[in-house]
């Protein structure tokens, strides 16, 4: 985890996936006239902030030899939760602050659960996070019952329509929390520890590591960050959509592993993580605006990441 | 459930295609509805497109010997085997919304997905006055939808000058149309209109027209559900919706189940009006409402 | 006299910054011990991974029985007769030792479907591991077994196989003297059946009782090869680290302060009524055979494994550490014995491997200062004499002895005032060795208490201020530094095992 | 992997989840009077068969710690392929030849891609099978356009509804390739390579065994019977369905590891996988025949399959 400055050449070359990354992008601007634009970039940013941001929380989980299947349904739950309570007749400031107070409490209510069940019943995450995206997700409906969540306050929309300057909002987020993420993994006690703990969970006990307290924390963040994502995808869609981030799970590991993180702990960064999300957005976005069928694009997305991952593993022989 | 059934008391299966569409809540709570009426039991289970899960519950009506059967099967020729079961075992079967081919129906109730693409075919037409760009979001992977998709097709092709310049796939949820449609938008920045093969695509649509403040475009939905309508109303880039009535088709389910086991004939298949609305036909019916 | 069984000429490997090996020619006879002898990172476990197909050697040559080969795969060498011992353990642990033995040698005949005889491969487990005078039960995933039962195991597998060329890579370093003259016998008889012998280790009097030719190597370069007859240790240490090397245990006596540390009847697994007292500035030794439950009272001790009943005192206050956490809070320290399992976190490189323990003192703010955790990180480096081409690389690419240096710097870096050592200096070279012992001097000297394990006694005889020794779980005597020798630790060693087997 | 005789007391004890799915027979025997009989029991292990057969495929692969995400494109794209060459104007025995062959065909072959990929180039499990997971099923849409395969020769939809005596086929099939599957991995080479690679592959290498070669191979068993289950999934549904076996991966995976088997390898047995995926059928078997709403059912499943692995690890302390 080496994280002197960053420079584009160093993070091709360490983050291998990087050069798969670039080689996309010239393509898709050579193949699309509508893709190297400004407003195009940025939409692709905001498409991708979404599962990007979780995807952070889930590099955490991955680095410590964990895995979370819940993200999707807390994405879910936490946005009809915040729109539910949006709803309620309170005044404004404070329907803000107790909408997107559920919500986040939610999300760091489901991870502590995630994480006293891994550590303290010693179930595999996999079960663990599994129940719990069954579980939410069924709540979600339950709550709903079906239904969306909607006619909410007028502002609500706004928070992921926003731009500071020319930035839209989650995107303002995703590089916020990215560049959180970087500095924690790479700076700080925890971040050591992640690595610690999901390198030999035996040996950084015995090293005086509390790895359960560690194992907790990430499985905290990651529902955190999943219902910050819940919340932004319920003010784009402005209503609390109980169908909302199906199969996200799939989505965020992929972008996860692709950006060089190991699966069974130890190995990884953030700044891959953003890479993989990338290249996974812009390729879903290349291919629409390229027009191309969308049976036909499941197969290129396929194909593509193959090929990428495999450009990294030649080029680090 | 589960105790000794009084007289005259009946318990139905319902095998639903899925439950987080609110085309099938609305269904659903027409079932659920008319059936307090009739004081019959439901039984709703939900396959979530999955045909092998669907005939696994069909399977499990069977063995807990319910009254009868409603199926929206999720694929019209594949649940044939599990009907086929319930034929086998004496059990009336029902389809709702989509048909079945194989095996035998007691009655078939529904609206005509092809019919409800044509109407939004024609009346995107009529809006461009028989010229301009259209996408679709789409959903290829549910039959209804393709019919639907197919019906709109055939409508447009009888306009030379509209084309469909982008098929791109939503699935059906409105956060993933809104990033389908958002890319539909960046690649054609002279687009007139989409087409939302159901009310969260049409929405995500909408989303993603409002985001890029797109002046001009042009939506129409499908299912004509509460928020789609009130989006109509506030006169959005949404103009008009295929109304199914999915309630009314969950309670003339009911109803031709009732008439089914009261021994009355019923005919192998009962329509349930298609139609298509926009602003002015709500406000309309807004206003009866109130009168 | 006939060509060499194996003849290894020229041989080079380099990895990013080292050159592991650097133009090694070695040989070997039939029905010879040569052994291989060299400093922490001298390449001698490179060369019998390349031996072994392990590895691929940048350059050089391979001829056997004068024939030229080439070793492309484990396959080819086991092919080739070439049987290896390797250094850091190759067991599955999810497999019994049974299993683990006959591995890579079920029979062969229709293809992978071959239908396997389980009886027959415990027959065969328990034949060879009562070769070794050990009575394992065949039956226990290899995953449970302590370090040096693993070390048996992997004895074991090696032997199971008819090999020409059998290479030990420090077969010895957990093991104490009762597994080693087993071991020793085991290796005389298959001399005389013809086999050629490669034995590696640091603990020279082993070379001289079994070796027959033994070539050092430096840096990747042979330094020399030469019969042991006319070798003394003085000289192969000289060869080993390029200097004199004076007094092999530099104990120095420090007089010990206030008790740190009062163990009383304790009680946990298998230990019985264990009960001994520690002062500062203490060496207390811990001797005992193979199993004699010396890491798990250590482990006790560190709160990595609960206690049944008894009491520990640590600075006159209560001390039952529910967690290692707790333990290192309180001062207290443990270097397991199995570093790459229970010590390393081999992903990481040097440097956080050595300030994992205390990042504590290391954290500015928020963030780790990493220029001062570098610094520290050298220091040790340096001190310990690690060879690496710098604090960053990952520990996976060290070489077995500079492993356990790293895990002993972090252990070092706590400032704790009661450490336990188990088997410190497995694997470590003479001269590094010396500067461990300087260490805990240096250690003790600041008025720390020191529990060390060894299975080395004359490490123990030479370093230890009092000695106890354990057998079957019970503390059987302590011997004051004065009246220890070999011959009254071994009677202690061995006092309950007959009973105990019996009654059991 | 001990495998002297198993009685039923062993079992519970040895393979943990066993003592859970007694108790979850036994209350549903209690709450419904449709669940305990001969007719619903054979039922239930009809509708498990289809996962089952796959989850044995399953348990192989992440026996070797990899992953087969593909199976449930491998069941829809198996199932078109078998069904399109039916409908080709073939003579009959050569049509169902050619059929359920070119179905098979399909699934070693998949497997053997997947399997080169891991093993050549060194790509991580999980993406290789993502990335074919998503190339297949684009692919079954492509081919079919979206629509069913249908109108197949009359005697297809029998093979999934025959009966051997009283037992229906696919469930003699499920027992057939549990029992093969239990054999090979506990009794054969093959089996004891499995083992061993998955719990260390370095120290498998060192003894001589051909980790690739077993890696290749355990693939291609997954692929084939994802394969197998595809096409009695079509049999059964009388149709080829582009979109069969979605989701089927994670509710396989949800098996084999209820079931005891670890994610990280070398850990594991077929007959927990059979608790496990028994488990899993019944569970939802049961909550349709005592009326649990559907959404109320995902809660159910997600709780229950929390409780039964947390008995298991509970008892095992
Ligand atoms: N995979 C690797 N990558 C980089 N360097 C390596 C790798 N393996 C070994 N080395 C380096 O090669 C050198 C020789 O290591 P080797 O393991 O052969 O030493 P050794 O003589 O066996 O030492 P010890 O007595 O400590 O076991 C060391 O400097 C080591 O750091
Ligand atoms: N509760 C127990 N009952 C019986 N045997 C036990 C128990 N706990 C541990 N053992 C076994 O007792 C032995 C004690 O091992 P330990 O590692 O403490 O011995 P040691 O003296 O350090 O020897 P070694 O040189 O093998 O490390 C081990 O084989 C361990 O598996
Ligand atoms: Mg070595
Ligand atoms: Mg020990």
């Amino acid at each position: 985890m080496p994280a002197e400055r960053p420079t584009l050449s160093r993070v091709l070359s360490e983050y291998g996936i990087g050069a798969a990354f670039v080689l996309e992008l010239t393509l898709f601007s050579v193949l699309s006239p509508h893709f190297a634009t400004v407003d195009n970039l940025l939409n692709v940013t905001l498409q991708t902030s979404i599962t990007a941001i979780i995807a952070v929380g889930m590099t955490f989980v991955i680095l410590t030899a964990g895995i979370d299947l819940s993200v999707g349904s807390i994405v879910a739950l936490s946005g009809v939760l915040t729109t539910v309570v949006l709803r309620a007749d309170l005044p404004v400031p404070l329907a803000y602050a107790a909408g997107l107070g559920a919500g986040l409490l939610f999300g760091v209510l489901s991870g502590t659960a995630a994480g006293i069940f891994v550590t303290k019943f010693r179930i595999t995450p996999f079960i663990v996070t599994l129940a719990l995206m069954t579980i939410w997700r069924g709540t979600a409906f339950v709550i709903t019952e079906g239904r969306p969540v909607w006619e909410l306050p007028e502002g609500f929309s706004e928070i992921a329509r926003a731009r500071v300057s020319f930035l839209p909002l989650p995107t303002l987020i995703m590089i916020v929390v990215f560049a959180l993420a970087h500095f924690v993994l790479t700076r700080t006690k925890f971040g050591r520890y992640v690595y610690a703990v999901g390198g030999n969970s035996e040996a950084a006990r015995l090293a005086g590591i509390r790895t359960d307290r560690v194992l907790i924390q990430v499985y905290v963040l990651s529902g955190l960050l999943s219902a910050l994502s819940g919340i932004l995808l319920a003010s784009r869609v402005n209503s609390g959509q109980p169908n909302a981030g199906l199969m996200y799970e799939l989505d965020v590991i992929a972008a996860v592993v692709v950006g060089g993180t190991s699966l069974f702990g130890g190995r990884g960064t953030v700044i891959g993580t953003l890479i993989g999300s990338l290249l996974i957005g812009v390729l879903r976005n290349g291919l629409n605006l390229m027009n191309v069928e969308s049976y036909v694009q499941q197969v290129v997305v396929g194909v593509v990441i193959l090929l990428a991952v495999m450009m990294d593993r030649l080029r680090k022989r | 459930s589960g105790g000794a059934k009084g007289e005259g008391e009946k318990t139905i299966g319902v095998a639903l295609l899925t439950r987080g569409h609110v085309f099938y809540r609305d269904l659903e709570a027409g079932l659920r509805s008319e059936a307090q009426k009739k004081k019959y039991d439901l039984v709703i289970t939900s396959a979530e497109f999955d045909l092998g899960k669907q005939i696994s519950q069909i399977e499990d009506f069977v063995t807990r010997k319910v009254d009868a059967i409603i199926v929206c099967p999720v694929d019209s020729r594949g649940i044939g085997p599990g009907i086929r079961k319930a034929n086998d075992a004496g059990i009336p079967v029902f389809t709702a919304d989509i048909t079945a081919t194989e095996g035998a129906v007691v009655s078939h109730i529904a609206s005509d997905n092809i019919a409800g693409g044509r109407l939004a075919g024609e009346y995107l037409a009529k809006a461009l006055h028989g010229k301009g760009k259209v996408a679709i979001i789409n959903h290829p992977a549910v039959t209804s939808v393709l019919d639907r998709v197919q019906g709109f097709k055939e409508a447009l092709s009888a306009h030379p000058h509209i084309s469909i310049v982008a098929d791109v796939n939503g699935q059906g949820v409105r956060d993933k149309a809104l990033q389908a449609a958002t890319d539909v938008l960046q690649a054609h920045t002279d687009l007139d209109a989409i087409f939302g093969i159901n009310d969260d695509s049409a929405l995500g649509a909408l989303d993603a027209v409002e985001q890029f403040r797109r002046e001009g475009v042009i939506i129409v939905g499908y299912d004509a559900t509460p928020p789609a309508a009130d989006a109509i109303l506030r006169a959005t880039a949404l103009k008009a919706d295929v109304v199914q009535y999915p309630t009314v088709i969950g309670t003339t389910t009911i109803q031709t189940i009732a008439d089914f086991f009261s021994g009355r004939e019923v005919p192998p298949i009962v329509p349930v009006q298609v139609g298509i609305i926009d602003k002015t036909a709500l406000e309309k019916t807004a206003n009866q409402g109130a009168n | 006299m006939a060509s060499p069984l194996l003849a290894m000429t020229g041989i080079v490997k380099e990895y990013p910054g080292v050159r592991a090996l650097d133009r090694v020619d070695f040989d070997l006879y039939a029905g010879e011990v040569h052994c291989l002898v060299g400093e922490n990172g001298a390449g001698k476990s490179t060369l019998m991974k390349i031996l072994g197909g392990a590895v691929q050697m940048d350059g050089g040559t391979i001829a056997i029985d004068g024939r030229q080969t080439v070793i492309n795969s484990p396959v080819d060498a086991q092919r080739l007769g070439i049987g290896v011992i390797y250094q850091d353990f190759r067991l599955v642990d999810e497999l019994n030792v049974a299993e683990n033995i006959v591995l890579g040698q079920e029979p062969a005949g229709y293809g992978f479907l071959t239908a396997l005889d389980r009886k027959a491969e415990h027959r065969r487990a328990r034949e060879v591991l009562a070769l070794l005078g050990e009575s394992l039960d065949t039956r226990v995933s290899a995953g449970f077994l302590s370090a040096a039962k693993r070390q048996i195991v992997e004895i074991a597998k090696a032997l199971s196989r008819n090999v020409r060329i059998l290479v030990m890579d420090e077969p010895s370093a957990s093991l104490s003297d009762h597994e080693l003259n087993n071991l020793f016998a085991i290796i005389r008889r298959l001399k005389s059946e013809g086999v050629g012998v490669i034995y590696i280790s640091h603990r020279l009097e082993e070379i001289f009782s079994i070796g027959d030719r033994v070539t050092i190597l430096r840096d990747g370069s042979r330094v020399e090869t030469g019969a042991v007859q006319g070798m003394d240790r003085r000289t192969l240490i000289r060869l080993m680290v390029g200097r004199e090397l004076e007094q092999e245990f530099p104990k120095e006596d420090c007089t010990p302060g206030r008790e740190i540390l009062r163990v009383e009847n304790l009680k946990a697994g298998m230990l019985k009524d264990i009960s001994f007292s520690l002062r500062e500035g203490e060496i207390f030794g811990i001797a005992g055979l193979v199993g004699a439950g010396r890491s798990e009272l250590a482990h006790v001790l560190f709160g990595a494994r609960s206690r049944d009943s008894g009491s520990v005192q640590l600075n006159g206050e209560d001390f039952d550490p529910q967690s290692p956490g707790e333990a290192i809070e309180a001062g207290c320290g443990l270097l397991s014995e199995d570093r790459n399992r229970y010590g390393l976190i081999l992903q990481m490189n040097i440097r956080e491997n050595v300030t994992l323990s205390n990042l504590r003192e290391l954290v500015r703010g928020l963030v780790v200062d990493r220029r001062s955790e570098r610094t520290v990180a050298e220091r040790f480096a340096g001190q310990l004499k690690i060879k690496a081409p710098s604090v960053e690389v990952s520990v996976e690419t060290l070489s077995g002895g500079n492993r356990q240096k790293v895990i002993l710097a972090r252990w070092l870096f706590t400032r704790s005032k009661l450490l336990i050592f188990d088997e410190p200096t497995a694997g470590i070279d003479v001269g590094a060795k010396r500067e461990i012992y300087l260490l805990m001097n240096d250690l003790v000297r600041r008025g720390i208490g020191v529990i060390m394990i060894s299975s080395d006694l004359s490490e123990l005889l030479g370093m230890c201020d009092r000695i106890a020794v354990m057998c079957n779980g019970r503390i059987t005597g302590i011997l004051q530094r004065q009246e220890a020798t070999q011959e009254a630790i071994l009677s202690l060693a061995t006092q309950f095992a007959e009973a105990e087997d019996y009654a059991g």
